[in-house]
């Protein structure tokens, strides 16, 4: 007797294509994700026809621990992609899930995943229409990773891009900064620390829907995920060719969150953010947008937190609590928990 | 050199370790390093372990310097002459 | 957070600002090298220089661990983890250094070797009580501060009967660089530095205390003030320089009462005096070999002594020719005199040690003050 | 001096969001790839208004070893999803790709993985309009994973899936089976042989347009993958409440992928395709159809190889080249080369 | 495919079927267990029985290495693999087997044990050659057949001084086989099998021999005949054993002449001889302990037996209560006897062994023979 | 039991190892188990190695007698009395 023969696990069989694969597409992805077009059981979905411009966005996600405060994977993999159709300005319609697990990962953490998905799903009105199902040996993966590809309709009218800023503009944003990547953090190995913060994953399809009904005209919407609010700036300004200029005291931060960053030696504007949106307007709108974000419970926090410049060096610069001026500059390769 | 926070233990516990909180974020740090440490005391943490104790009535002191320190740059100099 | 952000008020930087602009003397310079990365990192994050007078001139000094190591140093940690079998423990800092041909712990790990971030020394003694078969091996970088745990590290892989546990130990001493720094002759290409003072270590301080100071300052007749790492310490310091240059005096002041004493921890020097005997001499980056300078451990601990356990094979280390990190680390130049700066050599693509620390001279000034690049005539800040 | 330290490989900051991934996008994807919607660089691409319903196919591809005869892991991947969309009787336009590198892989390795899929989506008449890439440490994935989504659109009046097969209808292959596994087989470790044979990888879109044309009315497409054909036999048996009975003989195979199956135990049957359509039909069309395939440069060796038959155990059966009859199960979990 | 295709032609099937039609005796019903899997394979493979007259039935007998393995050694295997930090090395028909509790070789790796499928003897010394820190054990399962590459490993392991290489030796002999099956002892629910001869070992034979069936031949006055595996070879021998049947002989008959000799491989046995020694008894699934029936290194290899190299702990093994796979390789029942079949025990969620190899008469029946179940009464074929 | 195949020697290599061919496919397998293997010779292949030589002749004359069985019974009769 070897004891633990007892729970159930993913085995080479449930990729292979066969029977107990089928077994795991009905018992855990149909159960907990089904619509009228997955249960089409096809190569694909056929879906209806669409009435607008097309949006596809894809994200794969590889996030660890894959249960963290505030959401799991599977809740993540739903937000992520939703808000990358979303920030196209698009209504966000279908979802496909590609799913590549390990061997050995366990069904009941599988299950619990499907079941966020599902949820996730249902609150931000997609279906999940179609998937699929690897599984790699033991050791060549990490439990579980989903890639999602979302497609959306999006209305007439509206141009929403990252290369559209014009100085004088306003950069408004949704919320407080770095709780998601604060509260992965905060179960790493070797790093854990006890914290309140949870992950602000969400999706903001609602949101942008009713800014988008506020001002038609909004120039870019973007989630600031990987890389935190200074990677998004940074590539907006990049595409626009603008320079921004952003105070410190106006970007919502929790003080844990701003606790744990100093901590560990880290920049609360390049953590990354699930919930969050950027968005950049006509100055004469950012009234109007903060009070319609502030009506919708994603956007309590939402702040105005710079202007759009004339800047040939294209540079994000942030005026300090401390009173100096600096820039704000991309994440610099991965980040390390420093000591110096 | 080196990243260093002030934090507040809040508790201790076995073998040399302690909680310290910083805004509600607390991690286990060592404090075999510093002497008679207590629940209440800030400390010094450097890569999880307690370097020395935060004073408060110096930091206080300090505080006090440079808010005055345009205005009474005579009473600096003296209060500053005696600290090294 | 109490301690922090009451050191990073506005109204109270005006409030010293006004104090310093009042104070300086127009018609000469302050030339003030800030030993510690720290004080750079906070000086460019906060935007200090934007508050100084113009005739107040940081000057950055050698103080960030990461970058006064030697390259051959690295080298060797990155033998030992990709040829000697190991798990080698490094605190995050060190992973993107670039060693010769601008290899790195980092790209070690990325061809397979066993390469683990740690947070502390104790999740390396974790990491050896949990793989018991493999040799574990701390990478041990760092000035005084850093020491100590070390200290306690080696001693508690002692008493557990850790077979499989060694440090790799390159724990370097602040106060004979200080006289290095101005002991260093000039050449033709590079006058030595002239310096009116010294901004001298926080952390570093709160284990050595003030005293050790005390020496340097008397006999190269330069003051110190010993501050801490928030913008207002920094900028309370150089008022404080400042009068003591004004007043010709050379003392050693300390603005960091709030944790440094004149004679620092007494319990952590104990620790290190029993784990850690002087080395005869140490070679550190830009400022060469330095007497008496570095630690190692004592022979009564030899079993955890990584050098002498692994055979580590002699190297042809190699600076890239044209990184300037030991030009700016002696403080004779700045990251604008290097031609790679934010060219070739940028944060992600470091050719220097300077450009990756965030301590580094050339990294702080490339993250935060990047900008200014157009505004100044090839000098820092 | 450790050696080995020239060789570019990928890195965490590959995936850290910043400017080295930036510059991984620039040099390799966007290189490759390029195409009007790719370079926009948004959250995701803005796709013209589409004509028809709309088709969505999803499939990770974890394939070992990632370069094998006849493709590798980039085109494979292009290939699998194009033809799930082509399989429901749509028009493949637009795919996104997520990529999922191990820290370690070799960048030329990557971009001669990109170039593939960028020549394999020219000729497939589909762009690669959005993507994502994501890096896990060094044993923590296997190389790379890339899971693509595709979209197309479908005319009116075609009802293909795999529940319209109905007894008498005509069951054609395109061409022989087992190449693709085959090809991978020989090429995996501790299994190494030698064979010709080259993976039958392709895009079957405009093999699918021609027969389409010629009859709209096909009941079932289907590319017999993972499995092989007894596994698509068996789904659409089971799908549409029928059974099946095929002709060994009829079965396009060459000797080789024979000779192999044999020497390891393998049934060809079972064996992965990926250039390969089972197309079920009318018996009446069968002719047509068969032309049709035989006049594609994919369908020079179509066959018929059986008919849908009346069956409430919705069996699939296979009279055998030596006289008797048998029936073609499902691959029972994985397929392990046996001794005995 | 030479030697492959030739025999497979369907009009040479026709024309044996004819010839075995004519021949059988109406009155009468030929009993004839094919002792190896491979038959029972080919078989169900080709649609053998569809050519065969009613009143003739194969029995399928125990010639499977994968069915006869007990539990116990298979949960040993599973043990060695599991806590034994070892790479345990098999071949892929036994990664799917379910042993005690439905735990499996495949199931271990999924939970992180380190199991590798190999092909080839030859595979597992490379691998215990390429990873010189870890024992590497090879999980020897088979009949005479297989035994032979496993010397090979042994002796080249011995050569080549491979310290970290050791194999659990589970090799078994057939002819023994075939006399425990026909003397095992009737119960009031399994009457004795009753068999009227007796299609022998292909592959087995080519190392053996014919000889070794000659005792059983005349002690229980059974036919023999050696027999290929392909469709051909089969029907062939069917109809040379109904004619030994007709005449009342019980002669050992070779069919397999293009590879089985009177003497078999002499280099082969002798290689074996070198390496193994017989076990006094050993258990086998379905027919108990059967003295002299298994093989195990001897003394002069000691070094590389796994049995004496780990110390592998005692067994509560258990086989799933209501499997019949015993009986079935004893010949008395059929798959459709067990109420398992196909409905909780299928080829993907195994509860026997008989449903797993490809050999096994449940996996078999299930994956090739199943739409005859409606027109069967619960025997086989 | 056990699956093996006939397949062809092509080449012979060191250390006891051939390469043989089956339908264009090639593997390396060990000929260590059989004496004075020549390029040309089929054998029979099992989990790598090759375990005996199959007779040509043998095998033609199984193939003769299968072909007759159904019309010359007794000729197959005899022919197989003596090959035990
Ligand atoms: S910019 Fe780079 S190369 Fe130049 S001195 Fe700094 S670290 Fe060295
Ligand atoms: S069907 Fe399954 S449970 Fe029944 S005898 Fe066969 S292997 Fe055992
Ligand atoms: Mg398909
Ligand atoms: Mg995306
Ligand atoms: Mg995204
Ligand atoms: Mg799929
Ligand atoms: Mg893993
Ligand atoms: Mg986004
Ligand atoms: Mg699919
Ligand atoms: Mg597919
Ligand atoms: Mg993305
Ligand atoms: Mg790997």
């Amino acid at each position: 007797m070897t004891g633990k023969t007892n729970k159930a696990c993913i085995e080479m069989a449930h990729g292979g294509g066969g029977r107990t694969m089928d077994r795991l597409i009905t018992d855990i992805f149909r159960k907990h994700l089904d619509n009228e077009y997955l249960s089409q059981a096809n190569d694909g979905a056929l879906l209806p026809k669409a009435s607008g411009r097309l949006v596809m966005a894809t994200d794969g996600h590889v996030i660890s621990p894959l249960f963290f405060p505030g959401g799991n994977i599977g809740s993540l993999a739903i937000h992520g992609t939703v808000n990358d159709v979303a920030m196209m300005g698009a209504t966000p319609l279908y979802i496909s899930a590609s799913f590549i697990l390990e061997e050995g990962f366990p069904l009941e953490d599988l299950e619990e995943i499907v079941r966020s998905m599902g949820d996730a799903a249902r609150q931000a009105n997609v279906s999940v229409v179609t998937g699929d199902t690897k599984v790699v040996e033991k050791g060549k993966g990490d439990g579980v990773f989903i890639s999602t590809t979302g497609v959306g309709v999006i209305e007439d009218g509206l141009a929403i891009g990252g290369d559209k800023a014009v100085p004088g503009q306003a950069i408004l944003i949704n919320g407080t900064v770095g709780d998601h990547g604060v509260a992965i953090l905060s179960k790493r190995e070797n790093l854990e620390f006890e914290t309140e913060i949870v992950s602000d994953s969400a999706a903001l399809n609602g949101l942008v829907s009713d800014m988008l009904a506020a001002a038609p005209s909004i120039s870019v919407l973007r989630d600031p995920t990987r890389g935190g609010l200074a990677a998004t700036l940074n590539e907006i300004a990049g595409q626009s060719g603008v320079g921004m200029l952003i105070e410190e005291e106006k970007i919502p931060l929790k003080p844990a969150v701003s606790g744990a960053c100093e901590l560990l030696g880290l920049d609360p504007l390049n953590i990354a953010n699930e919930g969050k949106l950027v968005c950049i307007c006509n100055a004469e709108d950012a009234d109007k947008l903060l009070s319609v974000m502030h009506a919708h419970p994603l956007g309590k926090e939402a702040s105005m937190i710079g202007a759009v410049t004339q800047d040939p060096n294209k540079m994000v610069r942030m005026t300090t609590m401390f009173g100096g001026t600096r820039m704000i500059d991309w994440l610099a390769g991965e980040q390390l928990p420093r000591i110096c | 050199m080196c990243l260093a926070l002030p934090a507040k233990i809040v508790a201790l516990e076995g073998e040399d370790m302690a909680v310290v909180a910083l805004e509600g974020v607390k991690k286990s740090v060592s404090i075999a390093l510093i002497e008679d440490a207590q629940v209440g005391d800030y400390v010094l943490v450097h890569v999880g372990y307690a370097l020395h104790k935060v004073s408060e009535e110096e930091a206080e002191r300090t505080l006090t310097i440079m808010a005055e320190a345009g205005v009474l740059t005579e009473e600096v100099r003296e209060s500053l002459g005696e600290a090294s | 957070m109490k301690y922090i952000t009451e050191f990073r008020q506005k109204d109270v930087s005006a409030n010293l600002a006004r104090a310093i602009a009042q104070e300086v003397q127009p018609d000469r310079t302050y030339r003030v090298m800030e030993f510690c990365g720290g004080h750079t990192h906070a000086i460019f994050r906060y935007g200090v220089q934007d508050l100084m007078p113009a005739n107040f001139e940081f000057i950055h000094g050698p103080g960030c661990p990461v970058c006064v190591l030697p390259i051959r140093r690295l080298d060797d940690a990155i033998e030992l983890a990709e040829n000697h079998d190991v798990i080698l423990c490094s605190y995050g800092d060190m992973m993107r250094v670039p060693g010769t041909k601008q290899n790195s712990l980092l790209k070690a790990k990325a061809r397979g070797a066993d390469v683990r971030m740690v947070y502390s020394t104790l999740d390396a003694l974790k990491i050896a009580a949990d793989n018991p078969t493999k040799q574990v091996v701390f990478f041990a970088i760092g000035f005084e501060t850093t020491t100590p745990p070390t200290a306690v590290a080696v001693k508690k892989a002692k008493e557990a009967g850790l077979s499989n546990f060694s440090v790799f130990s390159n724990h370097v001493l602040t106060p004979a660089a200080v006289g290095a720094i101005l002991d260093t002759p000039g050449t033709p290409d590079e006058p030595p530095v002239e310096l009116d003072g010294f901004l001298g270590p926080s952390h570093v301080s709160t284990i050595i205390g003030t005293r050790p100071y005390e020496a340097a300052a008397q006999r190269y007749k330069k003051p110190v003030v010993i501050t801490g790492f928030e913008p207002l310490d920094v900028m309370m310091a150089a008022l404080m320089i400042v009068r003591q240059i004004n007043e010709g005096r050379h003392d050693v002041e300390n603005q960091y009462t709030r944790v440094v004493t004149a004679d620092g921890n007494k319990k952590a020097q104990a620790l290190v005096a029993e784990v850690f005997e002087l080395r005869d001499s140490f070679e550190w980056r830009g400022l060469g070999q330095i007497p008496n300078s570095a630690l190692k451990l004592r022979d009564s601990f030899a079993d955890y002594d990584a050098e002498k356990r692994f055979d580590i094979a002699p190297k042809q280390s190699r600076e890239v020719k044209s990184c300037e990190c030991p030009a700016i680390l002696r403080g004779t130049k700045g990251p604008l005199d290097c031609k790679l700066f934010g060219k070739t050599c940028t944060p992600e693509t470091p050719y220097g040690s300077c450009m990756v620390s965030s301590e580094g001279a050339c990294a702080a000034y490339y993250s935060y003050g990047r900008f200014r690049a157009d505004q100044s005539e090839g000098k820092v800040a």
